[in-house]
């Protein structure tokens, strides 16, 4: 069946959100990511939600990983200069499992750099947004269709790995409107996962006593479950600890959480490769380009073919290596100066990567990458 | 009122466990009951000590201004306390004015 | 084939609201259409432009190719000399003809029709916000992109249900004016 | 019988980790007896703590405890609170905590008149990080940013509290502690933001290098700096210089801003505007 609108890549992100159970959302205006926000506002008290904007970017992380942490589902959203701001309290996020959505719209940077024009120069910030050692995850819509399912799977893996989940939105795919095919809100329903729940005695209770690659279980507030959350190294009730073994413990788990996962976190598409002599790697709004120039491409008689990461952190480095080892001639572009082509050339082990890269504010047109992958040959 | 039993016929008693030696109870007690005793394994070498469990009023001064949860007073319904003394009033200027927190009732005896 | 249409004006106009009728329609007629908005970090009331990209397939590159836009509607001076450039030659362009004076270059390179889009919103049709509605019909009318039926229909159900009136009446007034300017 | 405390800590953590005669415990000791004369299930209630010395409040309480970064702890709790309006949501922060670092969140908090229990422990100093000059160090003292003396002016939170909108605001002092809980029990009670500017004593990291270098001496030196509003009220500008009004300095009725986005809900529930 499904449901057919026409709407936006950020009107379909809240669609989502709400559709997935998010039931608390806090931020702070920025252009482009406030569409988001102002969506969240309206609908959330419709559903007996709560939406709060709060006096900057620092307060709407918190509040919303407060919400979070008492046994809501929260979400903030922001562009660049709003996650540097919030990425000491992301790591907070990191160290005490809370899980949590945030929508990153992103726009040109360093600073606040190309408020409004398309870009994806965050991918490199939400691998490492905050000091320290963790995993992050972070997934990549590329068209209206994966704007909402990614969002729902953004909740699905922060309410399984407790962890905060990054959607990275370029300008493009979020102000794009067009028409898009929905599944059915109960087929949504069956899809949502929520975060486990300890039922045992209350006593005995650890919530941080996970085993290795697994997450902490966090009850919900106030239901009789105390214990304590701190962003200090913690022991398995989550009272502060300098113990080394306990500390190494801890990193261990919440890197291997996510990087020993990525069977189950991992998302990828692939895109007429099974012929092809070169594959293209893109993301988000510049996979559409590519896809555009690979039909061109084919046209002319040169077999092109793409690869296309969902999920850019933790990144899919069995497939890139893969793809290192069978293509001729690998091509990389992206709407920043190289943050996804360190990854290839590390996965691939390889320095004969044919790029298009800029960082300007401006979309790259398909002629553009037929001409750049032409004079690769 | 989450409430404790008080041992049999104590006025006033303390938890070395939790003293850290700050001195605060025995310069605010109005009756010179309390005292500072040496303590070895104290962080700051001494610990409290009830001096003159006869002596305490029941005010409760200690027990409120005790950073670290060491001393217990009774109520004042479950326990007969004594009047302010011109001697424990003594004893407490004592205390405030020459500086003798250390127990004087150990001093007296040593 | 693609088709590429820009509207342009100043913030408040309702161009946005006329291209959004325009792509929907495209949609309603089993086509595939992208509505792409600049959302200029520049205040409100400053210059705006939405594209509309009508295609027969999926639209992958969500944003007008330089060169290939046929169409330009523009009822503000600022925004017409801003985003004039990426238009294809010979490109038709309608100005409100009170708003935004054209040079004899441009006249010369594009087909320039003047039509006191907001004046005949507010004078014959009788409501000033109607002057979308009125742009929206000389558009068809002019570049065929659609049937004026179908986007007839699709801005009936658009619009607000107390101005459908209003609004049926500009539609008429805005392909009676095309009509007139292509019989010239 | 006495008072038991057990039920409200978490005694397998006693001793605390304070210096010896911290206020800190007493305070703590405060909350806790206000919790009890209250009647508040410890399952309802969230302590939420920033961060220094007072930032440990938060794990000695048997509670759903929280202990946030460097002066964010309102706005953990403002979500917390607002994701569960019927719950107790008690803020322990330090001065700096609260008034420098995170002194926007505070202002906010008291502006919306969340129903948060703000509790600043005011020890003039940021004694964690060993005597820094925090906004409320008084003018002249020494700290080791300040060697020569403070020059910085000393901040009134008080007023800041009142500026911004807070509905309760009181101060009191750890030195006397029945006073506190009086207070603390009126603020507590009381449905809206109530501010707390609680003094205590830092004779380690304020008290050694200034003279005052014994527990009781600084509590001493508190006691000088303090009287009660009543008195305060009567007292020439010339008296009033370098003192502190203590007790209960504001009450009033306002809206409260949980309540307020209720009617938030109910009004796009049934497609109308918010009455007020």
């Amino acid at each position: 069946m499904g449901r057919k609108l026409i709407t936006t890549g950020n009107d379909l992100v809240s669609m989502a959100a709400l559709e997935a159970g998010c039931n608390f959302f806090a931020g702070y205006p920025i252009t482009p990511s406030s569409d988001i926000m102002h969506n969240m506002s309206v609908e959330l008290p419709k559903f007996d939600g709560h939406f709060i904007q709060m006096e900057d970017e620092i307060g709407s992380v918190c509040a919303a990983i407060g919400a979070s942490m008492s046994g809501a589902k929260a979400m903030t959203g922001s562009s660049g200069p709003g996650i540097s701001l919030k990425s000491e309290q992301i790591g907070y996020s990191f160290i005490t499992e809370v899980p949590l959505v945030i929508v990153n719209v992103m726009r040109g940077g360093p600073s606040t750099g190309l408020p409004t024009h398309v870009s994806q120069a965050d991918v490199g910030q939400a691998k490492y947004p905050t000091h320290g050692d963790y995993a992050s995850i972070s997934l990549c819509p590329g068209s209206l269709e994966e704007c909402y399912s990614m969002t729902i799977e953004a909740f699905n893996l922060a309410e399984k790995y407790m962890t905060p989940v990054f959607l990275l939105l370029d300008e493009t795919v979020g102000h794009m409107q067009s028409e898009v095919e929905l599944p059915d809100l109960e087929d949504v329903k069956k899809m949502v996962i929520n975060r486990e729940v300890y039922t045992g005695d209350k006593d005995t209770y650890e919530p941080y006593n996970a085993p290795m690659d697994k997450p902490a279980v966090l009850n919900p507030f106030f239901k009789g479950y105390k214990y304590h959350v701190t962003g200090l190294h913690h022991g398995h009730k989550g009272f502060p600890t300098e113990d080394p073994v306990q500390s190494q413990y801890n990193i261990d788990r919440l890197t291997g959480k996510v990087n020993n996962n990525r069977g189950d976190i991992v998302k990828y598409a692939e895109y007429m490769l099974d012929d092809a002599d070169i594959c293209i790697i893109a993301y988000g709004s510049i996979s559409r380009s590519a896809k555009s120039a690979i039909a061109k491409l084919r046209e002319k008689g040169i077999k092109a073919g793409m690869f296309r990461p969902i999920t850019l952190w933790p990144s899919p480095d069995k497939q890139l290596q893969e793809i290192g080892k069978k293509f001729k001639h690998i091509f990389v572009t992206e709407l920043n100066m190289g943050q996804y082509l360190e990854e290839v050339q590390r996965c691939t082990k390889r320095d004969d990567i044919g790029t298009l890269h800029r960082a300007n504010g401006k979309p790259i047109p398909p002629l553009e990458i037929v001409a750049k992958v032409e004079e690769m040959l | 009122m989450a409430h404790m039993e008080s041992p049999q016929d104590t006025p006033v008693w303390v938890n070395t466990n939790n003293c850290k030696a700050c001195n605060i109870c025995v310069t605010l007690c109005p009756a010179g009951v309390l005292g500072m005793i040496e303590a070895d394994t104290s962080i700051l070498g001494s610990t409290i000590s009830v001096d003159y469990p006869d002596s305490c009023i029941g005010c409760n001064a200690c027990e409120l201004s005790c950073p670290d949860f060491a001393i217990y007073v009774s109520r004042k319904k479950d326990f007969k306390f004594a009047k302010l003394s011109p001697d424990s009033k003594q004893r407490a200027d004592q205390i405030v004015n020459e500086n003798k927190c250390m127990s004087i009732k150990g001093s007296q005896n040593g | 084939m693609r088709r590429e249409l820009r509207f342009t004006g100043a913030g408040g106009q309702g161009v946005l609201t006329a291209g959004a009728i325009l792509a929907q329609a495209k949609i309603n007629d089993g086509g595939f259409s992208i509505k792409a908005s600049t959302y200029s970090s520049q205040v409100r009331g400053g210059p705006t432009k939405v594209d509309i990209l009508l295609d027969e397939s999926e639209i992958l590159f969500p944003y007008a190719i330089d060169g290939q836009i046929e169409f330009m509607l523009s009822t503000a001076q600022q925004s017409f000399n801003m985003y004039k450039s990426e238009l294809a030659p010979n490109a038709i362009i309608v100005v409100d003809s009170h708003l935004v004076e054209v040079s004899d270059e441009d006249r010369a390179k594009y087909t320039v029709y003047d039509v006191p889009i907001i004046y005949t919103a507010k004078n014959v049709v009788g409501n000033v916000v109607t002057q979308s509605v009125v742009a929206l019909a000389i558009t068809v009318e002019l570049t065929k992109v659609l049937s004026n039926e179908v986007v007839y229909e699709t801005m009936v159900n658009s619009v607000p249900p107390k101005s459908v009136e209003v609004n049926k009446k500009a539609y008429d007034v805005g392909v009676e004016i095309a009509k007139k300017l292509l019989a010239k | 019988m006495a008072f038991d405390y057990s039920k409200y800590l978490r005694t397998d953590k006693m001793p605390t980790l304070w210096c010896w005669g911290c206020g800190d415990g007493v305070i703590l000791k405060s909350v806790i007896r206000v919790i009890d004369e209250l009647g508040w299930d410890m399952d309802d209630v969230c302590i939420v703590s920033g961060i220094g010395c007072s930032g440990r409040f938060s794990s000695y309480m048997n509670a759903n405890t929280v202990h946030t970064t460097h002066g964010r702890a309102i706005a953990y709790a403002t979500g917390i609170k607002m994701a569960n309006p019927d719950k107790k949501v008690i803020v322990i922060t330090g001065d700096g905590d609260g008034s420098a670092i995170g002194g926007n969140h505070t202002i906010h908090g008291c502006r919306r008149n969340i129903d948060l229990k703000h509790i600043i422990i005011n020890n003039f100093i940021y004694g964690l990080t060993n005597s820094q000059t925090s906004p409320t160090t008084p003018k002249g003292m020494w700290t080791v940013t300040a060697q020569r003396g403070n020059i910085d002016p000393t901040f009134d939170l008080c007023k800041l509290a009142e500026g911004a909108g807070a509905s309760f605001i009181a101060r009191e002092s750890m030195t006397n502690p029945t006073k506190l809980e009086k207070v603390l029990k009126k603020g507590f009670e009381h449905k809206g933001y109530s501010f707390f500017d609680v003094f205590s004593n830092c004779h380690i990291n304020l008290g050694r290098k200034n003279k005052m270098g014994q527990a009781k001496e600084t509590l001493d030196w508190i006691d000088s700096r303090i009287v009660s509003k009543s008195k305060f009220e009567k007292f020439t500008p010339e008296e009033q210089d370098g003192k502190y009004p203590t007790g209960v300095l504001r009450q009033e009725e306002q809206d409260e801003y949980c309540d307020m986005y209720k009617k938030v809900q109910y009004a796009s529930q049934n497609n109308e505007q918010v009455k007020f």
